[in-house]
Parts: C-alpha cells; sequence; structure tokens
C-alpha cells in the first residue's frame, strides 16, 4: 500500500510537476526554515570541541531563538550544522542511525571516518540539492578528528574549522588565537569567543552559545554554555485586556476519564 | 559574497618527469566563491603506494574520483599481486572522467612510478581525455605558467633540479593567479619510494613587486611593551 | 519473493493439515542448545547455554545473546546463522520506527514485527522457515514483557519460558520455582539453577550467556566474570 | 500557545484565492485526538491532504498500538512525512499542539520540509506570522491559567490578523486542558 509505505528513506518527487505549475500561476513558494549560523570546531590537547549559535532564521524573521545545532551523531562523535534546517536534521539522523545499525553490527565504537564517509557520499548524490554544511567531530581509536563537510559532498581536514554565514566572523577569531596544543578551558574559551564573534557581528547568527566537548571515552554538551542575549524587555504586570474577545460560540466538550484495562491472564499455548 | 557556491579549487597543479621519477607540487588553496574555505589543503592525493594524484576543479567531484579510483586500484593491487602501474590507474581516472563527464567538473595529473615505464605523467583534463606527456600544467594557475615552462623544461633533471622548478613554477602562480595561494606541496616519487615536502608561504621566493611578508600586528602587539607616548 | 518458475513455496499443507516444514524448524529448535528466559517483578533475565564444538573454539568470539535497540535484548536456540537475519531484520525495523517516530519501539511492536518476518518465510516462494526460536527481552512503558517467537511467526508473552534441548526439565522446574514477586535478582539465580538441570559438565561464566534488563531500561549482557559471581551466590 | 498545565491554538477562518475570499468559516485546525491538535497553513488542498494522511497514520497507529501518538511522536511523524517530499513539498506549514504524559503541554511548528522548531512559550506560522510574532512576543507570560490564555491568544491572533489582509473573518480558538476541551469562534473584522 503506497500510503502505509515505511518510510524507507528517499524522497518522494510525486509534488514537483504540481508546484511547478503552482509557482507559475503566482503563488509563492513556501519558505523554508534556515540556520544561517556560526558553527566551529577545534582540536585541542586531547580531544575535540565544537561550538554553535542557536538563531534559526526564515528570511528576515528569527524563527526559533535557542534551537540546537550540534546534533548527536554517535557517542563519540557530534555534528555541527548550517544550512537548510530540515537537511541537517535528516541528513544528521540518517547517518546516525547507520552508525548505529553499524556500531550493534561491528561491536565496536563508530569512527569518525565512517561518519565522514556516509554523510558526504550522501550529500555528492544529491548534488548540492541537500543543503547541509556541516562539521563534523569526534574522538574514535585513532584519535581526535575534525572534518568539514560541504553541501555538494567536498570534505577537510583541519585542526580548526567554521562554518555557516558566521564563518567568517568566526575564522578571524580562530586565525589569530588558535595554536596547537590548546588545554580545555582554554579551547572552550577560545570557540565561545569564536561564536560570540559570529553572533554579534553576522546578522544570521544569534542568541546564545552551545558547546560540545569530545575526549577519549567522554563527553560534555554544554547547552547554552552562554546566554549573552538575555531577554531585557519583560513587562512585569503583563497584559490586560480592557475589552473581552467577542465571543460568537462556545461549545465545551468535558474529556472522558481514561479506563483502566486490567489485564487478564496471559493465553497458553 | 556567495558562501552557498560549489567548494572549488582554483588551483596550480604541476606534474614533471625527471630522470628517475616524478615531481608532483600544488599549491593548498581551496575557495568557495570569493571565501579561502582552507588555505593549507592537500591537493596530491594518494591513490596507491606508488601513484598519487593532483587535483584541481570542483572538490566534491573530484574527492569522488580519487576515492573510487582508490578503491578499484587496491582491488586491482590484491589481484594482480603486484602494485598497479601508473598506466592503469590514469587510465582508470580517464574512464570515469570520460563516463560521468556531464557530471564532473574536474581537471586531474596523475603521477607515479613503476617498475616498467619509471617515473610517468598523465594528464586527464575536464573532457576525459588521457595525456601521456613529460610534463603537464593544470588549474587556474596554469595560464600564467605555459610559456615559463616551455623555456625553463629540459630532458634528463635531476631530482633537485626537477623539486626546485616545480617549487618556483608554483610559488608564480601563487603570485599571479588569485585563486591560487597558500603554501607550496611537493611529491616526489622515483625507485626508492616517496617523498613528501611542503613549503611555507612566507619562505617561498619573491616575484616582481612582491612584498616580504609581516609579522601580523597583533603579534607586534603582544610580543613587547610599546614605547610610552611622550608629547 | 522471486518470479522464478521455482518461486512457490516450499511449506506446503500436508493432507493431514500439518505444515511439515515447520514441525521439522521446531525440531531443529528443540534440538538446540537450550536458552531460557523470565520475567521478574523489576526485570526481565534471558540465559542461554554456550556450549562449543571443541575447546580450540575461541569462546569470546561466539555471542548468543544480543542487543536489539537500547531496551530490548534477544536470545535464540536452533540455528545461529538464521538467528542472524533475524536480528538484522530486526535492528533495521527498530531502527525505522525510531527515525519516523523519535521514540524506541515499544516491545510488542518489535516483536510483531519480527514474527511477522518469520511468518513470511513460510508463505513464501524460494524460501525455507527459520530453524529458530527467539526469547525478546525487554522494559518499556508497560513494564517488563518476555515474548517467545516460533519459526511459525506465532509469538506469546511469558512470565518464564524455556526451549532447545532441555525445554521440557527446564520449564517443569520454572513452573515449580516462579513466583510472580520474584525481583530481578532471583529471577537471574533461577535462571542459573534452571540451566544447571541437566547441564553436562562444569557451569562456568565461559559457557553460558545471560542478559538482563532492569528499570532502568537498559539491556545489558553479562560479562564472563559477573556471570561467575553469580554462580558463586547460587552454590 | 502553552498555558499552565493547558495550551490553546487559534486560527483565523478566511479561505481565498489571491485577494478574493471563498470561506469565512473554514477549518484549519484539525482534531488527531482529544488532546492532540494541528493547524495546518497554507494552500488549503495541501492542508487537507496532509491531513488525511495523517488521520489515516495515527488511526494505524493508534489499532497497532492500541494508544494514543504522544504530541512530541506525532511531530516527528509529520515532519517525517513532510520531509519525504523535501524537492516537491506541500505547501503547508503545520502547528502542532498537544497534551502529553501528565498532561503537559507540548507545542511546535515546522516549515514546509518537515524542520522542527520547538519552543516552550508559543510558535505561529502562516501569512500573518511576522506580527503574530510581535503580539505573542509581547502579550505572553508564562503559566497562565485557562481562561488567561484564552484572552491572550485571542487578542494576539485579532490584533495581528487585523494587519494581515489575507487572515481574517474572525477567529476560532480551541483550548485544551486536562479535563475539558473548549472550542470558541471568535467575531472579527470582515474586510
Amino acid at each position: 500500500m503506497t500510503t502505509d509505505r515505511q518510510l524507507a528513506g528517499g524522497f518522494s518527487f510525486e509534488n514537483c510537476r504540481r508546484n511547478e505549475m503552482l509557482v507559475q500561476k503566482g503563488l509563492k513558494q513556501p519558505s523554508f526554515l534556515k540556520t544561517g549560523t556560526t558553527i566551529v570546531g577545534l582540536i585541542f590537547q586531547d580531544g575535540v570541541i565544537l561550538g554553535a549559535d542557536t538563531r534559526a532564521t526564515e528570511g528576515p524573521i528569527v524563527a526559533d531563538k535557542n534551537c540546537e545545532k550540534i546534533h548527536y551523531m554517535a557517542p563519540n562523535i557530534y555534528c555541527c550544522g548550517a544550512g537548510t534546517a530540515a537537511d541537517t536534521e535528516a541528513v544528521t539522523d540518517m547517518v546516525s542511525s547507520q552508525l548505529k545499525l553499524h556500531r550493534y553490527h561491528t561491536g565496536r565504537e563508530s569512527r569518525v571516518i565512517t561518519a565522514l564517509t556516509l554523510l558526504k557520499s550522501h550529500l555528492f548524490s544529491y548534488q548540492g540539492y541537500v543543503s547541509a554544511a556541516l562539521v563534523l567531530g569526534g574522538v574514535d581509536v585513532t584519535g581526535p578528528h575534525l572534518h568539514t563537510i560541504y553541501p555538494h559532498g567536498s570534505t577537510d581536514t583541519l585542526p580548526f574549522a567554521t562554518m555557516g554565514s558566521g564563518s567568517l566572523a568566526a575564522m578571524s577569531v580562530f586565525e589569530s588565537k588558535y595554536r596547537e596544543g590548546l588545554s580545555k578551558d582554554e579551547g572552550v574559551k577560545l570557540v565561545a569567543e569564536a561564536i560570540c564573534s559570529g553572533i554579534f557581528n553576522d546578522l544570521g547568527s544569534g542568541s546564545n552559545v552551545d558547546i560540545c566537548v569530545i575526549t577519549k571515552g567522554k563527553k560534555e554538551y554544554l547547552r547554552n554554555y552562554m546566554l549573552p542575549n538575555p531577554r531585557t524587555y519583560i513587562n512585569q504586570k503583563g497584559y490586560s485586556f480592557v475589552k473581552k474577545t467577542e465571543v460568537l460560540k462556545t461549545k465545551i466538550t468535558p474529556l472522558k476519564e481514561t479506563v483502566e484495562v486490567v489485564e487478564v491472564e496471559a493465553m497458553e499455548e | 559574497m556567495d558562501l552557498d557556491a560549489p567548494h572549488s579549487m582554483g588551483t596550480t597543479i604541476i606534474g614533471v618527469t625527471y630522470n628517475g621519477g616524478v615531481v608532483l607540487g600544488a599549491d593548498s588553496r581551496t575557495s568557495t566563491g570569493m571565501y579561502v574555505a582552507n588555505r593549507a589543503s592537500d591537493k596530491i592525493t594518494q591513490l596507491t603506494d606508488n601513484v598519487y594524484l593532483c587535483r584541481s576543479g570542483s572538490a566534491a567531484d573530484s574527492q569522488i574520483v580519487s576515492d573510487y579510483v582508490r578503491h578499484f586500484l587496491h582491488q586491482h593491487t590484491i589481484q594482480l599481486g603486484q602494485p598497479s602501474t601508473v598506466k592503469v590507474a590514469a587510465n582508470l581516472i580517464r574512464l570515469f572522467s570520460y563516463n560521468n563527464k556531464d557530471m564532473l567538473q574536474t581537471g586531474l595529473i596523475v603521477g607515479g612510478w613503476d617498475k616498467y615505464e619509471g617515473g610517468k605523467i598523465y594528464g586527464v583534463p575536464l573532457g576525459g581525455t588521457i595525456l601521456d606527456l613529460p610534463f603537464t600544467i593544470g588549474g587556474s594557475g596554469s595560464s600564467y605558467l605555459y610559456g615559463f615552462f616551455d623555456q625553463a623544461w629540459k630532458e634528463g633533471m635531476t631530482q633537485s633540479e626537477a623539486e626546485q622548478l616545480v617549487v618556483k613554477a608554483v610559488s608564480l602562480a601563487i603570485a599571479r593567479d588569485g585563486a591560487s595561494g597558500g603554501v607550496v606541496r611537493t611529491v616526489t616519487i622515483n625507485s626508492d619510494g616517496v617523498t613528501r615536502k611542503f613549503y611555507p608561504g612566507d619562505e617561498l621566493p619573491l616575484w616582481h613587486e612582491e612584498l616580504e611578508a609581516h609579522d601580523s600586528l597583533l603579534d607586534i602587539l603582544s610580543s613587547a611593551s610599546p614605547e610610552p607616548m611622550v608629547s | 519473493m522471486g518470479d522464478s518458475q521455482y518461486s512457490f513455496s516450499l511449506t506446503t499443507f500436508s493432507p493431514s493439515g500439518k505444515l511439515v516444514q515447520i514441525e521439522h524448524a521446531l525440531t531443529a529448535v528443540g534440538s538446540g542448545q537450550t536458552s531460557l528466559g523470565i520475567k521478574a517483578a523489576n526485570g526481565v533475565v534471558i540465559a542461554t547455554e554456550k556450549k562449543l564444538p571443541s575447546i580450540l573454539v575461541d569462546e569470546t568470539s561466539v555471542q548468543k545473546i544480543q542487543i536489539l535497540t537500547p531496551n530490548i535484548g534477544v536470545v535464540y536456540s536452533g540455528m545461529g546463522p538464521d538467528s542472524r537475519v533475524l536480528v538484522r531484520k530486526s535492528r533495521k525495523q527498530a531502527e525505522q520506527y525510531y527515525r519516523l517516530y523519535k521514540e524506541q519501539i515499544p516491545v510488542t511492536q518489535l516483536v510483531r514485527e519480527t514474527a511477522t518476518v518469520m511468518q513470511e518465510f513460510t508463505q513464501s516462494g524460494g524460501v525455507r522457515p527459520f530453524g529458530v526460536s527467539l526469547l525478546v527481552a525487554g522494559y518499556d512503558d508497560k513494564g517488563p514483557q518476555l515474548y517467545q517467537v516460533d519459526p511459525s511467526g506465532s509469538y506469546f508473552s511469558w512470565k518464564a519460558s524455556a526451549m532447545g534441548k532441555n525445554v521440557s526439565n527446564a520449564k517443569t522446574f520454572l513452573e515449580k520455582r516462579y513466583t510472580d514477586e520474584m525481583e530481578l535478582d532471583d529471577a537471574v539465580h533461577t535462571a542459573i539453577l534452571t540451566l544447571k538441570e541437566g547441564f553436562e559438565g562444569q557451569i562456568s561464566g565461559k559457557n553460558i550467556e545471560i542478559g538482563v534488563i532492569g528499570n532502568d531500561q537498559i539491556f545489558r549482557i553479562l560479562t564472563p566474570s559477573e556471570i561467575e559471581d553469580y554462580l558463586q551466590e547460587v552454590e | 500557545m502553552v498555558g499552565k498545565n493547558c495550551f490553546a491554538i487559534a486560527s483565523d477562518r478566511r479561505l481565498g484565492v489571491q485577494l478574493q475570499t471563498i470561506a469565512t468559516d473554514f477549518q484549519k485546525i484539525y482534531k488527531i485526538h482529544d488532546k492532540l491538535f494541528i493547524g495546518l497553513a497554507g494552500l488549503a488542498t495541501d492542508a487537507q491532504t496532509l491531513h488525511q494522511k495523517l488521520v489515516f497514520r495515527h488511526k494505524l497507529y493508534q489499532l497497532r498500538e492500541e494508544r494514543d501518538m504522544k504530541p512530541e511522536t506525532f511531530a516527528s511523524l509529520v515532519s517525517a512525512l513532510l520531509y519525504e517530499k523535501r524537492f516537491g513539498p506541500y505547501f503547508c506549514q503545520p502547528v502542532i499542539a498537544g497534551l502529553g504524559d501528565e498532561d503537559k503541554p507540548f507545542i511546535c511548528t515546522m516549515d514546509s520540509i518537515g524542520a522542527k522548531e520547538l519552543a516552550k512559550d508559543f510558535v505561529v506560522a502562516g501569512t500573518a506570522s511576522e506580527s503574530l510574532y510581535g503580539a505573542c512576543e509581547s502579550m505572553f507570560k508564562p503559566d497562565m491559567e485557562a481562561e488567561e490564555l484564552f484572552e491572550t491568544i485571542s487578542q494576539a491572533l485579532l490584533s495581528s490578523v487585523d494587519r494581515d489582509c489575507l487572515s481574517g473573518w474572525g477567529g476560532h480558538v480551541y483550548l485544551v486542558t486536562p479535563t475539558e476541551v473548549t472550542e470558541r469562534i471568535l467575531k472579527g473584522r470582515m474586510d
């Protein structure tokens, strides 16, 4: 049954022609949620640190002030995503699920290079139409690794990396202050500084700083590590409405108490 | 500025044969539009123990091609029980480039050494032709180098002559081509094996009207306490 | 399955209304090594013998209890290679469920999916039924659960069950020992004692396997040294 | 919009083709089960198609698993369904609101290809979303009781809709608490 097919991956293109027609007739194509982002990563003395801002945008509108851009791939691997939000989410979810099955199969910890290869081959096969720009970091049996992956499927291996619309601002911080063998505290501070430089100098990035520190056998996900943009305009008294809303019709449906089903003795063969 | 532009390598890549082997050379700049996405990339990729590949054009495309070719050469080496020849590697690359020429935006230079033909260089430019050449240059920076190579390349150079030629050529292209830059990497392959060399950008020869590299302003500020101002 | 001229099912009704192939599959299970499972008040334990054909086999390379999802584990009696197919398919199914709903698959759902696969192999062309029965142990919102799935594709929920060579002795033993209030640790002890019944040779941490899941909802396979500790407790 | 142990979901009632109004009592909020609602903004045909698919999926889930879907689970399902059409999307943006485990309110919106946006306070979608962001941002306060929540969401909706010529003709509000669902039709401008 086509309507009930499990989502085994793969896209459906059945609306493409119709949508083309609709757009031609003047209907506006819906805009997608983007993360015009600052995401960064660096290698320090005993692992990898990833960082991200938390703003999601839809055109010029800030759609989410505190979204999560550091995605889980495996217990020892995380991935920052920039680009179309749905794509980064979907592609990281898909690969993380493949990695999990691979882990069950092999009984070993996932390697960063495996994640990298799975990601790049998916992105390459969609020729850049799946617009996900990623910073992939993790520590495996071969040590710490940091990679960047572009929507077209090209990859780079670097000691420090930045991506997204705020990548220039963040890179300027890394280029002037990064050195080999940073301590954990220095690393976290530098990553936070790079993200802040994205938050304050790039309009597509904003709100808070998320950080993820991965070391051998351990990871720390520091959600909202910094909150440099607290809300300052809360009206203590709240709003009171002088005139009540005019209601034309009201219908109240009480909800039934849920019935507890008592289990009957299990059936014998 | 277009950060969504595909990642590409406006590049200078060179392959040169000399008396006994080959020298491959490349700059290290990878750019997206006007932005330098990676200033220290490695465009000379290993395919087998004795064959290397210089990549130019779309980074994604050339990486995929080299990944596939590496995979097949690995199988080929096992089945054959001996190292694959440069010719086989080059033909495999040609096959991929030709069969997928509508999809791929990449120009490649294959170089290596095998016991049958010694050091060999093959160029596989955009459409998937294969060129058997004593030396070849590729990427956006190559247009500044044709005349230079016609003049400077000699049959039967020594290894150090060839290496110096490659470094000189890449640094010349870096000086003139905006899409090339960073450092110079070379790979020398001969009967003894493979040697990789690295020439930092601030130690390259200076050409016409080029300026000395300076310390960054930040270094100056933090290194010594500035003289107190006296009015 | 395929459309070749051979694409008819091998599992054909006998005149007496039996599917002989399935009966044979059950025989294969019955001659397999003993496995058992017990559902306790606060968890589930599954256990199995791990007798190897020769002492020269590296016992660390054999793993009979497998994890399907973080909160579901499985053990088989019968043909090892067949079980691997089911484990692979079940893991994939669980992962597909997770990708759709971002929620771990409930035990009942996974068991049903696995049983469906086993049923399909009794009715499809070009294939034979699986020569294994499975014991699935899981813990989810509905509490601890233990299921047995047979080659026919039928499945039942059990308080305690056994299968394989020693099935009748083991079941009698479990019937005697089982109580509803049993705690997980007691269940592990009972599982070991049941395996001991009719175990040929000396039982040790290396020739049995035990998997447990408690109310932390994480399925865990015990290490040989942990099993040794339990063995000492029952003695 | 989320209140204390309750939530409200509201929409306007206009259905139009460009600037021409076709219907003024159009249902844009659909019930999935007693404590789970989905509002679908955008192209009406897609909204209805998507709604049918979701109801189908949910019924199948109910039969298979003998339980109602949690709002979080439902949101993931919607997201997966939308992303499947990544390169030919439904012209439709959903808002999902429901009471989950222990009657904890859950709200969420997505873009047309299923990028989830979870929020603790409020979510908005549709042609008036820009003005809704502003209105909700200032009117919302945490832990409102049901009636206050109703007043706030209604005011926010009406004031925003008045600034959007493509929306209007009153509002439709569902107010859901653990014990009852209150459905109200609001009076609004009719131009």
